[in-house]
């Protein structure tokens, strides 16, 4: 990693670019699948850096409806609209979530991480089917959003608009992850996996580390799922914050390799059409498909599809 | 090294029992700068349970541990390492999936978000690259630098554990069993490496050791535990002729000073 | 706010892109085929009671109507004319899975008619996307009445009456049959649809019984938990002389016999909303005297209903599938039918001549036509919400036939059950169902 | 709280524990040896319904008696366990032994996903009824109330498992392998147990438990598509009470959630859907590896 030069950059920047571009040209179903793949990134960006740590959660889906449901509440009960207050407002709660949360979920690991990240998630998602007020299982919809004060008047080109934003909302949380991994602190993520007892007696909290790491991915997630709920233009448990969603979430992690923070947005476009076309070909066994598919990641491609990638980079390099 | 009058390391009645089995009963024991000691006993004698507890592993059942007069004993081992004490492992405590440069730079990365510099700066940064260059020369591990250290052999990995020890610059060094599963030939070419690079770094050392010459010839002091007591204290040549510690710690009444050195 | 020219456009002009053909071309000029779209639970636990019987419905009706079989007045063949191509799609895996399918169906798919929808919160969270799509949608059985209370919908037509009447017709029936029971308990589903039924239920009863006496413990269990042990000995030992249930499906069946196994049918009077879909499937294990509706005029409460269309379904569907039809059959069926009409009056409106989306919606808004089992009225949302009478009746084995069957029918007007226009449900049945004509 | 109320507190709960009890230990049986937690754990208490169900309707038609169709209740337990639980081991999870946990756990949930859509092929999507040993006991009045024997006869089938399985590890050779395995796996493969068929059989026998549990609850209800896709949440949550691995805890944990969501249903309806996680949660808070998780120390 040291001897070659680091891609990233340059290459998230061309990505950023190619992506605003193709987003005007797609046709609008391709736009719409790609607008959740890229929503859906942003946390899988966060579940990446704890991948790394060892650490899986099984509960993000938590912070996703958290932030879905503060855009959707935002707008029902205050008519807030625009991303500006939005996202930043979907932040701070899902941040302050994670953050308290944090100080529970560092003292565990392995599967144990895993099953209270689940139990706390569910919790969430037992309030909103229980309460009424909230939407309960049928959620409700969220208004399509305004942009620094600014509409578009083409619903299309909301649409784009909105797409560009999450380019790069997805672009800067890219950038930013990025550089936090190549830091000290970043670099704790291996090394926690690999050895706690050496961490600790290096000077370092570990703890610390896992919460702050999981702050993150919570305040992700949050962006994650406010961005879902403006492209999907509706909020509900059942596709948010259910453990599904949650496990959507690690498959996806799994599906892109944790060997970049632009793989992310390659695995969930992967996954998205990868359902699109399995729900067209086979309307019966869908899941099949799904769950096949993943158990060949599983076997034949641990690192992911950024394997790949990283293959036939490092293979031209050579040339 | 603020007080460099006083003891640098200081444990006070120092008790620890598991259920019926004492591990530790009323340790006192002193250290000042410079000292090289050595500790000795047989398996289950306390010795490794008197490092975990003098590092903060494990929280003594009562007793009192200062470093430099602070009173540490309710402290965390990242929270003593920053005061100045570190410590090696019996098994090596290293990040295997990694290199030994990448451990040693994440070593160096922590020492430096310990003194104050952001943990959020670039890893790969000059002087910390240098830092830990300058450190595999020091050990001679350097040709092993981009190895997978799940891949090192043994006694290369043992000297990568203390390297790692020493990258946060500590005044007092704890090392358990730095030569355990080495073999007889390497013992003293590894110890001489060791000790060559921590009298560079003036460093304070207590090693625990089964070797009693490799006691004899790099302590200045030996502490011999016996059922969580310390049976002597005193310069080797004092304690590995008591002759408690020839029954109980060595426990061959035939050892002679002289009879191993002609496995060398 | 402020206007900036397609987005699209420019960026076509531009980068020139010869990718942009992809793009959607409105169904304009004659055509002697169209797609209909059919969305259905194919997997899940609503696919057996809801999903398949509501697929088969579908089926059967654009089979019978591509060939010109059906009864008159319908017996033109294809939908003005042009023959259906049916694309089924499986409705599980949550509105978030069906936002973009829904996409896919319009943008990639270039369907023209979507009809069908069971479960009220696709529907909801539909909504908006159709009105943005702007293609043709009738929702054939979701029952949520928030879909037109939340804004006015162009595009979206609902052909059968939603869940409100059930509810309100449950308690009148309850109320006519058995005027000297006045307290009830409830089992519903922990999620909206049983917690809307319950609640719309538990009102109606309050403001036609000055005696009402609701439980102070009534149960929601997760959906598909499937064990009611613990619900139905709570149940038992409440003093309440009625059940009402909205369950449906797997957890219905499980419930009736777990409950009637213990007795708790014998003690208390059951008044199962959905309960239509489970007859045909427990047979002889629906015990009798149980109060059954089947979401409005549909299944076994109309089974023996004598008009030519009636039995032509019944009858078609019976030797096609082997079972008599049930509620979701007829609900897709009759959204079907819907299209059809429109498509057929809007090309006698538009002089013979294939008609574009447009001239379909202006010809079903407002429409009042004969469906298989009932009079459908786009009466409510400016003509885009259909009213129907609602109808219950206890149940009752038919030994002789060896079928279940019921007794006791009452047909409740589609007035007399659903609010009307510019009033929400709970509004409506609070403020004591004003307007409302039970004969 | 009258003693009526309390009592059918108690059966309520008990029958709902005995039900967990039998779902939940195969899964804590295969965690605890094998370190796998089994997503998958779900597809066989599906399949154990959807087979039992399917025999005993056969069972029936071809003219036996009620009360014999509990036979096919076992038959579908060792079928579907064996068979499946064989397969799943045999073609997935073998490889899996060198992988992340969690890697695994992914696995698992790849195979929920084939096997929940592989059960809508072969048994179709209408759903199965087969009730005739639940009728074939009858019911009884207890507190003045009516239960079903069928219930009752849960409580007694929880208290055989959770006896057999206590004679099995303790008395018999292969337990003591098994608890070997189960207490620390490299000193166990250095004394040369073959751990490699510990884990079929481990397996198998969890399979076969968690066919147990579904083939059970099949006459009880009507067993039709996702049925069990929260089966494998509660069963969690009851295995992360008790502590994950330990059979003891999961036979603590089945009793803490069936008790405390029979009090909810009675006392406190509203609450009911997410007694267990909060339970759970709050164990875990204090009790990070359950109640009653099997020490796993690190050596230095």
């Amino acid at each position: 990693m040291n001897s070659s030069r680091d891609w990233t950059v340059p290459g998230l920047t061309i990505g950023l670019i190619a992506a605003i571009i193709l987003g005007m040209l797609v046709p609008d179903w391709v736009l719409s699948v790609i607008t959740i793949s890229f929503a859906r990134a942003l946390a899988v960006i966060g579940l990446l850096v704890l991948w790394r740590a060892g650490l899986v959660s099984f509960g993000h889906a938590l912070y996703y409806g958290l932030g879905a449901y503060t855009v959707a509440l935002l707008g029902k009960y205050w008519g807030v609209h625009d991303v500006m207050l939005l996202i930043p407002a979907a932040l701070i709660v899902s941040t302050v979530c994670g953050f308290l949360l944090g100080f529970i979920l560092r003292k565990y690991r392995e599967i144990f991480f895993a099953m209270l990240s689940l139990a706390f998630s569910m919790i969430l998602y037992g309030i909103l089917v229980k309460t009424e007020s909230l939407g309960s299982t049928d959620g409700f919809n969220v208004g399509a959003p305004t942009f620094f004060g600014f509409k578009f008047e083409d619903v299309q080109d909301n649409k784009i608009a909105f797409f560009s934003f999450l380019c790069v909302l997805g672009y800067i949380a890219a950038l930013l992850v990025h550089y936090y991994l190549r830091s000290t602190l970043g670099h704790l993520t291996t090394a926690i996996r690999d050895n706690e007892i050496r961490v600790e007696y290096l000077g370092y909290s570990v703890a610390k580390a896992i919460h702050i790491k999981y702050t993150m991915s919570a305040a992700l997630a949050g962006v994650a799922g406010a961005c879902l709920a403006l492209t999907l233009s509706q909020v509900d448990p059942d596709s948010m914050v259910n453990w599904t969603a949650s496990g959507e979430l690690v498959f996806v992690t799994i599906l892109s390799g944790t060997g970049n923070v632009a793989a992310p947005f390659i695995g969930s476009m992967i996954f998205d059409l990868l359902r699109t076309y399995a729900f067209e070909w086979a309307p019966h066994a869908w899941q099949l498909i799904v769950g096949a598919f993943l158990l060949l990641i599983i076997f034949f491609l641990p690192g992911g599809v950024w394997s790949v990638i990283a293959r036939i980079f490092g293979a031209r390099r050579k040339l | 090294m603020s007080d460099q009058s006083g003891p640098l390391l200081e444990t006070r009645d120092l008790n620890k029992t598991f259920g019926a089995v004492t591990a530790a009963d009323n340790i006192n024991v002193t250290v000042v700068p410079g000292e090289i000691v050595g500790i000795i006993g047989a398996n289950g004698a306390g010795k490794t349970t008197f490092v975990n507890m003098v590092t903060g592993y494990l929280k003594p059942t009562s007793g009192t541990v200062f470093l430099r007069g602070q009173n540490i004993t309710a402290l965390a081992p990242r929270q003593i390492t920053k005061l100045g004490m570190s410590r090696s492992f019996q098994v090596p405590q290293v990040f295997l999936t990694q290199t030994a440069f990448e451990n040693l730079l994440e070593a160096a990365g922590i020492a430096d978000a310990m003194n104050g510099i952001s943990a959020l700066k670039p890893l790969h940064r000059k002087p910390l690259l240098d830092k830990v260059d300058a450190i595999l020369k020091r050990y001679r591990i350097d040709e092993y630098r981009d190895q997978e250290t799940s891949t090192l052999p043994q006694g290369i990995r043992k000297l990568l554990d203390i390297a790692m020890a020493m990258v946060s610059d500590p005044d007092v060094l704890l090392l358990d069993e730095p030569t355990s599963g080495i073999s007889v030939e390497e013992k003293f070419s590894l110890m001489d490496v060791v000790m060559e690079a921590l009298q560079e770094e003036d460093v304070t050392v207590l090693f625990i050791e089964h070797d009693m010459e490799i006691v004899e010839r790099y302590t200045t002091r030996v502490l011999a535990f016996y059922e969580g007591r310390i049976i002597a204290d005193a310069p080797p040549e004092i304690a590995l002729n008591d002759p408690e510690v020839r029954e109980f710690v060595i426990g061959d009444h035939k050892v002679g000073q002289h009879q191993a050195h002609g496995d060398r | 706010m402020f206007h900036i020219p397609n987005i699209r456009t420019l960026a076509a002009a531009s980068f020139s892109a010869a990718i942009l053909a992809t793009g959607i071309s409105a169904p304009a000029h004659a055509k002697d085929a169209i797609k209909i779209a059919v969305p259905a639970f194919l997997s899940g636990a609503a696919a057996g009671p809801f999903g398949v019987p509501a697929r088969n419905g579908a089926e059967m009706v654009i089979d019978a109507i591509n060939a010109g079989k059906l009864p008159e007045p319908y017996s033109a063949a294809g939908f003005a004319g042009a023959k259906a191509e049916a694309i089924f799609i499986d409705e599980a895996g949550g509105n978030a899975k069906q936002v973009p399918e829904y996409r896919n169906l319009v943008q990639k798919r270039d369907v023209d008619v979507i009809a069908g929808y069971i479960s009220s919160g696709t529907c909801a969270a539909l909504a908006p996307v159709i009105e943005e799509l702007q293609r043709l949608t009738i929702f054939s059985t979701c029952g949520t009445p928030r879909i037109f209370e939340e804004a006015p919908r162009k595009y979206i037509f609902r052909s059968m009456a939603h869940a409100t009447a059930d509810s309100v017709a449950a308690a009148h029936y309850v109320r006519t049959m058995f005027p000297d029971s006045h307290s009830y308990t409830g089992i519903n589903q922990n999620y909206a649809w049983g917690q809307d039924s319950w609640r719309d239920f538990d009102l109606t009863m309050q403001q036609l019984d000055s005696e009402a006496k609701p439980s102070e413990k009534t149960q929601f269990p997760k959906i598909f938990a499937g064990q009611y042990g613990s619900e139905i000995s709570a149940m038992s030992l409440d003093k309440a002389e009625m059940v009402h249930s909205s369950f449906w499906g797997g957890d219905l069946e499980s419930f009736i016999s777990q409950a009637n196994i213990r007795g708790l049918f014998k003690k208390k009077k059951a008044i199962l909303t959905v309960g239509g879909t489970a007859a045909y499937r427990l047979g002889k294990k629906l015990p009798d005297g149980i109060i059954l509706g089947a979401r409005g005029p549909y299944g076994i409460l109309v089974r023996d209903r004598d008009t030519a269309l009636n039995t032509w379904f019944v009858t078609t569907y019976k030797d096609r599938y082997g079972t008599y039809p049930s509620g979701p059959s007829y609900q897709y069926a009759q959204a079907i039918l819907t299209a059809k009409y429109g498509y057929d009056k809007a090309m006698k409106d538009n002089g013979g001549n294939f008609p574009d989306q447009d001239q379909v919606i202006a010809a079903i808004k407002g429409a009042k036509f004969e469906s298989f089992s009932t009079t459908v009225d786009f009466a409510l949302a400016d003509g885009h919400q259909a009213i129907t009478e609602n109808v219950y009746g206890i149940t009752k084995y038919d030994s002789e036939n060896g079928e279940p069957g019921v007794t006791d029918v009452k047909f409740f007007p589609a007035e007399c059950v659903m609010p009307p226009d510019g009033e929400t449900s709970v509004e409506w049945i609070k403020g004591g169902m004003k307007g409302a004509k039970c004969n | 709280m009258d003693f009526n109320t309390a009592l059918t507190i108690l059966i309520d709960g008990l029958e709902f524990s005995s039900y967990l009890f039998i779902v939940s230990v195969g899964l804590t049986l295969v965690f605890g040896v094998m370190k796998i937690l089994n997503v998958a754990h779900a597809n066989f208490y599906a399949w154990g319904a959807y087979m039992a169900a399917w025999l005993i309707g056969r069972w029936t038609n071809m003219g036996f008696s009620e009360g014999s169709t509990f036979l096919m209740i076992a038959v579908a337990t060792i079928v579907v366990g064996l068979v499946l639980g064989y397969l799943v081991e045999r073609c997935v999870l073998r490889y899996m032994y060198e992988r992340d946990e969690v890697v695994t756990v992914l696995a698992t949930f790849a195979l929920f996903l084939i096997l929940e859509d592989a059960i809508l092929l072969i048994f179709g999507v209408d759903p199965y009824f087969a009730d005739q040993p639940m009728f074939a006991l009858g019911s009884i009045d207890i507190g003045g109330i009516t239960r079903t024997v069928y219930g009752l006869t849960m409580i007694a089938v929880a208290i055989v498992v959770g006896i057999g399985l206590w004679l099995l590890l303790t008395k018999t050779t292969w337990g003591r392998l098994l608890i070997a395995v189960i207490h620390d796996r490299e000193m166990s493969i250095s004394m040369g147990i073959n751990v490699k068929r510990v884990y079929i059989v481990t397996f198998i026998l969890g399979a076969m438990l968690g066919a147990l549990g579904g083939a059970y609850v099949a006459p009880t209800i009507s067993v039709a598509p996702g049925f069990a896709v929260d089966v494998v949440v509660l069963s969690f949550a009851v295995v992360a009470i008790g502590g994950m691995g330990s059979i003891p805890g999961a036979i603590i944990g089945a009793l803490i959630v069936g008790i405390a969501r029979a009090i909810a249903v009675h006392n406190f309806p509203q609450v009911e859907l997410f007694v267990v996680f909060a339970v759970m949660a709050i164990v875990l808070v204090f009790k990070p590896e359950g109640l009653f998780a099997p020490e796993r120390s690190r050596k230095i």
